[in-house]
């Protein structure tokens, strides 16, 4: 059985480390913050301005001035700290962010990524995608294996105009996990019930199978 | 070294057409709701604004797209606006799309006197194209102007009369950027107090920055996604 | 995320001969205090030094100078300093003099992951020598690098026990700028207090930049020159 | 008769307007603050981080964590800010500051200026020197007109190594006020009771004397 998004953002906080300051995208990524260890010391950072963020704030306790990057209200953690936008991305270009989450249109086997335009479509813009994927070491891909038309999403070489390059280490997709290598995908673990020969016919990309692939604990 | 005016009419004095403005906010989350009001009121048209977001259909910037005052946007994010997606699609309305951090580094850096800066952001997409791009340390990077503009429209929580400014929670964003980087800063503020308020040592923008600064009214601050949890 | 530890030689632990600090500090105005008193102790040899001034004969960075620990000062000012002097001419200090804004800058690029940038300061002089000059609107300009450190040591009035820090008065100066750009950036404070003390909207260094954090102590803070004027 | 130093300080502060925001150098240049004209706003920027630099503090009240440039304990005014080295120089590079008055060895007539090294003697370094005349728009440099043997220090050419080059607008010396010009040092005031004659004798530079050139008041 393919993972749900719930699935999904646990399995990518099983990848979270004490200590870390972590950015996550919009869409799934933001669920992983439910999902962080009991104990654990994470801190997310929100590229408009918060590191300590915390979660939504109770009915009637919104804040017009405390929004997350996708604008939602939220709140901050005892320690939290806000911050200019210069600033905000001094942390993520100087490094200083353990972690990056984030959605993804295409990922190449080289790591190449494309998340932000749709060539005739309308443009919405990158926000601060380019400059997270451009500057972080660690960067998860979270995404849906195949597009709506069930066309694989893991490619050879990406269609869509690139966000980065050769910057992805890692995918968590509905139907496994990936490392990013110079041989290309490879996969480490499979999602409950889904086979090799599945996500195999499901990989545009090259994709590395070696030995037994252990299926993920849900 | 008074810089207070009456409000934001006055403040607004000297902007013309085809200049180019800095508007700071995220989002409808701290945007000089009173200086854009103005705009529209003036009606200066031919405008180039830089500011990371082109606001909604009915507010923020999307004020003066809805009126045409707009002829250039310089952002990151301009996906929650249907009349900004009629005019770009129509090609009444040309759109500059820069990385966030890139947008922000500019405005700091045009502010600060750096003429141009390199970072990673955009290697080897189209955002690169036609810019220089050069390797330091095994990695690659593009080459990036700073920003300036001749007014910037800035909103800020407190402020005294010299201009020194304290912004709240995640209203400040490029607010202190655009600040240093405008020939004429015009600052809104929520509460205008005396010098020596502010605690010297906490104040986010320095009045140097500054040139106009007035006492909002009527916010609305708008919220976008409002997203709550219950109490359990 | 608790960063704290017990004082000063442990937070140093990890410091090896010839590695290359930053020392935050203007002048002996908020200066490591409890830092340096621990190199001293460490002996380590060989440093670079990053810091805007040398100390004092007997105080700041010259306890090191007497030590002969540093090999090489990158500084912007180093005239206070007899021993300094007597190291310089006989050839046993190298000595990078750079302009102090360009310092500063350097230290943030470093930081913020901005591998170069352009800065009108010692173009035509012989601080441009052999780096590489651009003209940007007329203008000439010096291309300069980013600054990294292998450890930052930086001296904040308050921190909690995450590494948010708030500076008093000009004892600010080059420490926050440092403390972005140390692989291992150590900090001791006057006063350590809990998360949530500090308020959000007005630290200076967020925690994201801190790797340990200690309650400094017996700080002398010497004052390199007394004015004052008389009551009337 | 030879301005002293506080005639010196006193003629530079009449070239201050309201508003401006002014960095003032080690030396004679701290003295223009005590001549700032009674009812005019004017900020000083001390480059470690002040603006609204006020006067020293009372015995007693000094604090060691507040210092200006030259590391003299001084005090904050009302509406005064403190802020890191970084943002002091973006002031600084961003031309924020209005004016910056700051001492030299030597001045070239084409506004070259060399104040920071002596070869062969001890170097102090240059400070924020270098920043603030490659920056400035508006520098005026304050100087005796010939050093200690009685050399003019106005040059043809500077012979020590150079602080910046091409940037240095006017100065004023012990001897007069000089605005730097395409055509070389315009004398525009005499010290009261000096001679064309005299200033020409320890002028090295170029000299423009047009017409009648007025004594200063004092």
């Amino acid at each position: 059985m393919a993972l749900n998004k719930e699935q999904m953002a646990q399995r990518i906080a099983r990848e979270l480390r004490d200590g870390w300051y972590v950015n996550l995208g919009i869409g799934i990524p933001t669920l992983v913050a439910n999902y962080i260890p009991e104990g654990m010391n994470v801190e997310l950072q929100s590229e408009n301005g918060i590191l300590g963020m915390g979660p939504f704030p109770f009915e009637g306790e919104e804040d017009a001035d405390l929004i997350n990057a996708g604008k939602q209200t939220v709140t901050l953690k005892p320690g939290a700290v806000i911050f200019d936008s210069a600033n905000s991305f001094a942390m993520i270009r100087g490094k200083h962010v353990q972690l990056t989450v984030l959605g993804a249109m295409e990922v190449a086997d080289n790591g190449d990524i494309a998340n932000w335009k749709i060539p005739g479509k309308m443009v919405k813009g990158m926000g601060g995608a380019m400059d997270l994927v451009a500057s972080a070491d660690n960067i998860i891909v979270c995404m849906m294996h195949t597009n709506k038309a069930g066309e694989s999403k893991l490619l050879k070489k990406c269609s869509l105009p690139l966000t980065g390059v050769g910057c992805v280490k890692k995918i968590v997709s509905d139907l496994g996990v990936f490392d990013v290598t110079p041989d290309g995908f490879k996969l480490i673990e499979r999602a409950p019930g889904v086979t090799v020969e599945e996500i195999r016919s499901k990989t545009e990309g090259r994709l590395v199978v070696e030995g037994e692939v252990p299926e993920m604990a849900v | 070294m008074n810089k207070v005016v009456a409000n934001a009419d006055v403040a607004l004095e000297g902007i013309r057409d085809n200049m180019t403005l800095m508007v700071g906010g995220f989002g409808l989350c701290g945007i000089p709701e009173n200086s854009i009001a103005a705009l529209v009121r003036k009606g200066v048209k031919g405008l180039t604004c830089i500011s990371n977001n082109a606001g909604v259909d009915d507010f923020g910037l999307g004020l003066l797209l809805q009126t045409k005052q707009i002829k250039k946007m310089i952002s990151s994010y301009v996906g929650e606006n249907a009349e900004f997606e009629r005019q770009m699609l129509s090609g009444e309305l040309e759109v500059e799309l820069i990385p966030q951090g890139t947008l922000a580094e500019r405005c700091r850096a045009g502010g600060a006197g750096i003429p141009a800066f390199y970072t990673p952001a955009g290697y080897g997409t189209e955002v690169a194209e036609g810019k220089e791009t050069r390797e330091f340390n095994g990695k690659m990077y593009v080459m990036e102007h700073g920003f300036h503009a001749d007014f910037a429209l800035v909103k800020a929580w407190k402020g005294d009369t010299q201009g020194n400014l304290l912004f709240r929670h995640t209203a400040r964003n490029f607010n202190p950027l655009m600040a240093m980087a405008g020939k004429i800063t015009v600052v809104e503020v929520e509460e205008l107090v005396e010098p020596g308020e502010l605690d010297p040592n906490t104040i986010h923008t320095p009045g140097i920055f500054v040139q106009r600064i007035f006492q909002g009214s009527n916010y609305e601050k708008r919220i976008e996604q409002r997203t709550t949890r219950k109490r359990n």
